[in-house]
């Protein structure tokens, strides 16, 4: 243990107190009028952007450990960026409590699978599914790809799989997912836009 | 220890059990209670284990005092009946005070002071029982609004203080006129002493009214 | 503004002076009820920073939830549908919470030492570790603030982000609330901003506004200013004349020497009536009579 | 938005109509205090409900839900006839001097060319008519018969206060009240602002409502101006940025539209949309369509994209006709789907008419559903109970749930209503196996590629040549995918001025989209977002907030599309002249050679003042539009239809004509919609402050805010049906049911709509069965499964229910 010098002469000062006044029967008094340490003296902030509404508020995340090799960092405080433009430093809500959604309860951690007609999820890895999904896609693609239509133009389309993209993925996600998803041919594709 | 049988019984065992239980649940009571009352007092809680211990334990040890109170008040309720002869009695207590009793009218097994005594910590009591459980945060204060919380809280304070002045005053009475500690530490009491200060009880213990 | 472990205007249960020679600056945090939209982010952040969390409840047929303060939500807002004129709907939407008096009720009322502290900054804290969970602080409190967890049995409130504030930072409800609703600076500059936005409100049609530091308590840390200043008691039973009320004042106040003395008065006429009276002792006349006794 | 956040501070008047900003977007709300703090802005709210927002208003008045356009079409008639418009502006700057053609009609709540058959419009005569010399004929005097401000007061002479108040239950003074308020913004130095989100959108009629916002802002000169504008508060954060980059279903990155198969050949689909000038001089940005979708093209398919094969133009799939979510939940219902995936979206929850869903999805042959949280819809084959009340044995639907990260741990950025693209950073690892979105598209992609290269099948070509050169190529990094969208140069590019001159070497990260070119030596993903990443770095990552000009912009804050530019047709703040309308809130100047100020001009800025460019530069005639063309489904003016469930069973315009002639329905769900007999109550769905959509409810934060379900009625329906506050109530519509709480409140009150009482039942969406909070009915059990005739967005917000006490 560490022991700084003001620390050491505290130890000693409420020993000697201490000690003396246990003699008495009377335990040591330890009400020293001070506030509650500020709990984010030296924790590691992130800038981030609200994902809830279109605001996008600024944020700056508190997380444990320094980002160090050994520590597995984890958001314990949000609050809002005073720099931002929009929210300088504001949050609503649903913001402020940005740290209950990180470490819901429902996060989902593993890939999950469900047979037809069961009633429970299993675990499995991400390897099986990725096959799964490419195997049920490319067996429906094959099956029910449009070349040409009636007319016989070129029309590449697959029109008997759906992909409903996110709202509140990143621009980087969404362009991805765009890209490869357009490049199987598929058209019903559509997001949170429109609802 | 056997009873002397020149001697008189003044309390059954049963009695003096239940007086100590009262007078060591109001002394438990007392210590705890100045301790939330003055600052200066505050550390008598360490007598009951801090702060938080006397906060506890203070209310359980008011209902044992107030069971033990009932089981007195239904004895000597109806020896404390104030009669002429006891108001007399007061209005010379002035003389009884100065340490002259000679004129002071025959006291029966309790005197005039001792019937405004128990009167007065009747009322005391039962002040402090009902004022006490408005007060008790832990099972009753919710029930009560802030107001009738705040009356409670003078009144208990109030209470309290006369009550601990009363048995002050109680107490210095026994230190006082020596060999009344007797009665309730053994039971028994010497005829000398009830004729000097309760005549009309020696008489009614020796048989009739000599 | 900020603070260090020992600027201290008070302690409970303290009859000497606690180290209040250094003087820090006063603050304040002002309510603004007319920017006031009721979104609650103000009682999230208070959980949040605090790391509290509230049980999850149930609906009441109203938007207040939690439905009142409790040892975990230390601020709600309380709503009110009024119509003052005819027609004219006015929801009345009031974050409520520790008012940080000057002359604070739950201090005055609470009977440990260092249970309850007013920093030289007009912050009111409690030190739960010092707390022994009587309630007092409750009884002595003219707004209804302070609340006893059932968990510890300590009594919890606002603590104006004490440790927030000591840093030089702002209360984690000033910081969030995202219309200006609440805003946070010394006292002064807080009065002066009050005043602005009262006479915007009267502009407004507001003839009535006004600011609520009620001098009751010696004015408080956190001030309101209300559109209609003059019924206070529309706002979800803000009280019109708080102050820590006679009851308490006397029971914390002069009840408390008096009786000390009169106790110790007590036990002197005791001590003093035994050396100069003696004893009173079976007479010798009647010690005669019963001699067989001895 | 056309502007943006901040901007709002800038406005003298900020309606709130088809929204609830104050519980929406508490922050975005903050510039609306600041407006009324430091510019003694008047708020006034309209809503069927009195909000949060509304608390907090300077005027706020009741109309019944689904009316907006009546309602706006009235204040276009009170602006027209008291003459309260910006008139120089107006003659400039809108379409109000072009004539239309002579065919065009309006007669008893139909516009020319409808199709009762096809429920749709044969646009041609909602045309300008074109004169000798190709261009629209324009008649300054404003007097022609057929010039579109005279047809303009014509079409909305018949909303008159009183009409607006029997349509709006609106009282009339009230009504008036709020005219007077907007007609004051007529003047120059004075703006006014319009904050509208699904209030307006879900709506059959959504587009329209927007429209007829827009047209008044046109008439009061407040388009282009601070403080002015029509502005979207979206709702999801990057809502945004996925519409920017066109995922839905008719769209490419961009705003670029895919082909329909009636548009096989390339040039033809360019042509279409690479519009010439209507009016001389103008600049008809869309000119350069073939620039950003050739330029699309190379970003995802490569070297495989030439000019000889047309850039890989057939490799795009070919519309046959629109797929939005309506339409594929109709066809998964018919049997018509067999695989469905569901990216961060609940449709189960999102969507109308849950009962329909559930029955849709358990058709489907597999599922995927990409999450953060464990969604009902990932969970539709579980029973809950009431809540969801289903037999899993019999749902032979494969579910594969993968869990993905959430905002805090990952890098990205995301695309605000103010078109802000703003980067955020990953602050903590996820939980679990949990992978970013991209990691998942990519190792989804990787096994399909992987199976097309072993096994062959069909028409593997643009799966195999899909572009895939990330580092990592089962993880590309959201920096790489970032440059990709901004574009490159794929060649060294030749100033077209100065041969001698390079711009751009090859491999470098284009400036902006004016460097895009269609001959194959540029490549960008979106060419709305070039300009994000360019060779100085991530703008997206800027964060100088100084604001020099005092009027909010802050340009060195992130990046804003289109080219950092902060306020949307800013050349508009300016008279032809070039003199500001407002000096105070000058946005761009000329000085001598060129357009520069506060915001980055929206303009091409070495054309000098008293040019005739007009400011609506993508417009093919340089100005705003009164009169829609052809561009919207139901007509070149907004007419107020009823909403498909009605609580007056009539159009008082036009009882022939209830309902939106041209909005999205299907059969089967057209005769089931709920008469006012049996469900005589208007209902609207909406969202609360204290939660998101149906996020929060897995947040104990937010759940202990609105632990549980309500709804909320009028203290005068709650006597007429023996509810108190705290009751549990029963609400159906003819869809199914839902049980709440109620809230008895004098929030909400009941409205004289043409002759009898309309009560209105409130019902906040947020619950469901899976989450923290109290579980609950899923909200869309209730509501009808219509679209908006333009966006196909369902009509959450007004349809019929009953109540009683459960």
């Amino acid at each position: 243990m560490q022991v700084t010098r003001r620390q050491f002469f505290k130890f000693c000062a409420t020993g000697l107190g201490g000690s003396s006044v246990a003699m008495l029967g009377f335990s040591p008094d330890n009400a020293l009028a001070e506030v509650r340490e500020f709990k984010l003296t030296r924790s590691t902030e992130t800038r981030n952007t609200c994902p809830y509404c279109s605001v996008s508020c600024g944020l700056i995340m508190h997380s444990l450990g320094d980002k160090a090799k050994n520590v597995e960092a984890s958001i314990f405080h949000i609050e809002g960026d005073p720099d931002h433009p929009v929210n300088r430093g504001t949050l609503c809500p649903k913001g402020a409590g940005l740290v209950d959604f990180i470490h819901s309860p429902n996060r989902l951690k593993y890939p999950e699978y469900r047979a037809p007609g069961s009633k429970e999820w299993q675990r499995i890895s991400w390897d099986d599914a990725f096959s799964r999904v490419a195997r049920l896609m490319k067996d429906d693609r094959d099956k029910n790809f449009i070349a040409k239509n009636a007319d016989g133009a070129t029309v590449n389309r697959w029109l008997s799989t759906g992909f409903l993209a996110a709202s509140a993925s990143s621009n980087e996600s969404g362009y991805i997912t765009h890209k490869a998803i357009r490049s199987t041919g598929v058209l019903a594709f559509d997001n949170q836009a429109r609802v | 220890m056997k009873n002397d049988p020149q001697k008189l019984i003044r309390y059954t065992p049963f009695e003096r059990a239940n007086h100590w239980l009262a007078a060591i649940t109001f002394i438990l009571l007392a210590l705890s209670g100045l301790a939330f009352f003055h600052p200066a007092f505050y550390p008598l809680n360490q007598l009951f284990g801090g702060g938080v211990w006397t906060r506890i334990l203070h209310p359980f040890v008011g209902v044992l005092m107030a069971l033990s109170f009932g089981v007195m008040f239904s004895n000597y309720r109806k020896l404390n009946v104030m009669t002429p002869a006891d108001k007399e009695w007061l209005s010379h207590v002035r003389e009884m005070v100065d340490g002259d009793d000679r004129n002071m009218p025959e006291a029966g097994k309790f005197n005039g002071g001792q019937k405004l005594l128990f009167w007065l910590l009747v009322i005391c009591m039962a002040l402090l029982i009902l004022s006490g459980i408005v007060i008790w945060r832990a099972y009753f204060a919710f029930l009560f609004p802030a107001a009738v919380i705040r009356l409670a809280s003078v009144v208990h304070a109030v209470a309290a203080t006369i009550m601990i002045a009363l048995i002050i005053f109680h107490i210095y009475a026994g230190f006082w006129t020596k060999e009344s500690i007797d009665g309730m530490l053994y039971g028994q009491v010497r005829r000398a002493w009830a004729k000097q200060h309760h005549p009309a009880w020696f008489r009614q213990m020796m048989g009739g009214d000599k | 503004m900020a603070l260090q472990s020992l600027d201290i205007t008070r302690r409970s249960a303290t009859t000497t002076p606690s180290p209040s020679q250094r003087k820090t600056q006063e603050v304040a945090k002002l309510i603004d009820i007319s920017k006031c939209i009721g979104c609650k982010a103000c009682q999230v952040a208070c959980m949040e920073w605090n790391d509290t969390r509230d049980a999850v409840g149930s609906n009441h047929g109203v938007y207040d939830n939690p439905m009142d303060l409790t040892e975990n939500s230390w601020t709600v807002m309380r709503y009110a549908e009024v119509e003052l004129e005819q027609g004219k709907l006015e929801w009345l939407i009031r974050k409520d919470g520790c008012m940080h008096c000057t002359e604070p009720g739950c201090l005055k009322a609470c009977p440990a030492p260092g249970a309850v502290v007013q920093y030289s900054n007009g912050i009111v804290d409690f030190h739960e570790e010092n707390c022994i969970g009587c309630g007092y602080c409750i009884t002595g409190c003219p707004f209804n603030i302070p609340r006893l967890s059932k968990k510890d049995s300590k009594v919890y409130k606002c603590t104006l982000c004490s440790d927030r504030v000591a840093v030089g930072q702002e209360p984690a409800c000033a910081k969030t609330c995202p219309t200006g609703a609440i805003v946070f600076g010394i006292k002064e500059a807080m009065l002066h901003h009050a005043e602005g936005r009262v006479a915007d409100l009267k502009n407004r049609g507001f003839a009535k506004a006004g600011i609520y530091d009620p001098q009751g308590v010696g004015g408080t840390h956190v001030i309101y200013v209300l559109p209609h200043a003059d019924r206070p008691e529309i706002y979800c039973g803000l009280p019109r004349n708080p102050s820590i009320g006679p009851m308490v004042e006397l029971w914390k106040g002069a009840a408390k020497p008096l009786a000390s003395f009169g106790l110790a008065m007590v036990v002197a006429a005791s001590f003093f009536h035994y050396v100069t009276k003696g004893p009173s002792e079976v007479s010798p006349e009647i010690e005669k009579e019963f001699e067989d006794e001895k | 938005m056309t502007n943006h956040w901040v901007d709002i501070k800038n406005a003298n008047v900020i309606i709130i109509m088809g929204g609830n900003a104050a519980e929406a977007h508490p922050c975005g709300f903050k510039w609306v205090t600041e407006a009324k703090a430091h510019n003694n802005a008047k708020l006034v709210v309209i809503d069927p409900r009195f909000t949060r927002s509304a608390a907090v208003a300077d005027l706020y008045t009741p109309l019944r839900t689904g009316t907006d356009i009546a309602f706006l079409g009235g204040v276009i008639n009170y602006l027209l006839s008291h003459d309260k418009i910006q008139h120089e502006y107006v003659k400039a700057y809108s379409n109000a001097p072009f004539i239309v053609a002579e065919g065009y009609r309006f007669d008893s709540g139909l516009f020319s060319g409808y199709d009762e058959a096809t429920r749709k419009y044969d646009k041609a005569t909602w045309a300008y008519e074109i004169g000798p010399d190709g261009y629209a004929t324009v008649d300054e005097t404003l007097q022609h018969p057929r010039c579109v401000l005279q047809l303009l007061k014509t079409h909305y002479s018949r909303y008159t206060p009183d009409v607006v108040s029997n349509i709006c239950g609106t009282p009339k003074d009230a009504f008036l009240k709020v005219c007077e308020i907007i007609a004051t913004t007529s003047v120059p130095d004075r703006t006014l602002t319009f904050m509208y989100a699904l209030g307006w959108t879900q709506h059959s009629v959504g587009s329209q409502m927007i429209r007829t916002a827009a047209m008044v802002q046109l008439l009061l000169g407040n388009v282009g101006m601070a403080g002015g504008g029509v502005n979207a508060l979206r709702g999801h954060s990057n809502i945004q940025g996925l519409t920017d980059l066109g995922l839905l279903s008719n769209l490419l990155p961009g705003y670029l539209t895919l082909p329909g198969e009636k548009e096989t050949d390339f040039q033809g689909y360019i042509g279409k949309r690479a519009l010439k000038p209507l009016r001389p001089g103008q600049m008809s940005y869309w000119q350069n369509y073939g620039k950003f979708h050739v330029s699309l093209l190379k970003s995802w398919f490569g070297n495989a994209a030439t000019k000889e094969n047309n850039w890989c133009f057939d490799w795009l799939p070919k519309l046959d006709k629109v797929y939005d979510v309506l339409q594929v939940f109709e066809l998964m219902h018919q049997g018509k789907l067999n695989g469905y995936f569901c990216q961060g979206f609940n449709p189960l929850a999102s969507i109308p008419h849950k009962a329909k869903l559930i029955g849709a999805m358990a058709k489907l042959k597999y599922m995927v559903v990409i999450d953060p949280l464990a969604t009902e819809t990932s969970c539709f084959w579980e029973n809950h109970g009431e809540y969801n009340d289903v037999d899993p044995s019999k749902i032979q639907t494969e579910v594969i749930r993968l869990p993905s990260t959430c905002f805090a741990e990952e890098n990205g950025s995301l695309t605000n209503s103010g078109r802000w693209l703003q980067w955020h950073y990953k602050g903590a690892e996820p939980p679990g196996e949990a992978k970013p979105d991209a990691d998942i598209v990519a190792g989804i992609f990787l096994k399909l590629r992987e199976l097309y290269q072993k096994e062959g099948g069909a028409f593997p070509d643009p799966i195999l040549n899909l572009t895939w050169d990330y580092k990592t190529p089962h993880a590309p990094a959201p920096e790489e995918l970032a440059m990709e969208y901004n574009g490159k140069a794929l060649a060294d590019l030749i100033d077209p001025k100065d041969p001698t001159k390079v711009v751009m070497k090859k491999g470098q990260q284009l400036d902006g989209f004016a460097q895009l070119r269609d001959d194959g030596s540029t490549a960008c993903g979106c060419w709305l977002y070039s300009g994000a990443w360019t060779e100085k770095g991530n703008m997206m990552a800027r964060r100088d907030n100084s604001d020099p000009s005092g009027l909010g912009n802050t340009l060195n804050w992130a990046f804003a599309w289109p080219a950092n530019r902060r306020v949307l047709y800013n050349r508009a703040s300016c008279d032809p002249s070039g003199k500001p309308w407002d000096p105070k809130r000058q946005l761009i100047g000329w000085d001598g050679s060129k357009w520069s100020g506060a915001d980055i001009p929206d303009f091409k800025p070495d054309v000098p003042p008293g040019d005739s460019m007009g400011p609506f530069i993508m417009q093919p005639e340089g100005v705003g539009r009164l009169f829609a063309l052809d561009k919207m489904a139901e007509g070149p003016f907004p007419e107020h239809y009823e909403p498909f469930e009605t609580p007056i069973d009539t159009n008082p315009l036009h009882p022939k004509v209830i309902s939106n002639p041209a909005a999205r329905v299907f059969k089967g769900d057209l005769e089931a919609f709920g008469k006012s007999k049996e469900y005589p109550y208007a209902a609207t769905t909406y969202r609360l402050t204290e939660h998101f959509h149906f996020w929060t409810k897995h947040t104990r934060l937010a759940s202990i805010l609105q632990p549980e379900q309500f709804v909320e009625v009028s203290e005068e329906l709650a006597k007429e049906k023996g509810i108190k506050d705290g009751d549990k109530v029963k609400v159906w519509s003819s869809r199914g049911f839902i049980k709440a709480v109620a809230v008895v409140t004098k929030r909400i009150r009941p409205l004289q709509v043409n002759g009898r009482t309309v009560h209105h039942v409130g019902i906040p969406i947020h619950w469901g069965f899976k989450g923290v909070a109290k579980s609950g009915y899923l909200a869309n059990i209730l509501t009808p499964f219509v679209g908006d005739a333009n966006t196909q967005t369902p009509e959450f917000k007004s349809f019929l229910v009953n109540i009683e006490k459960a």
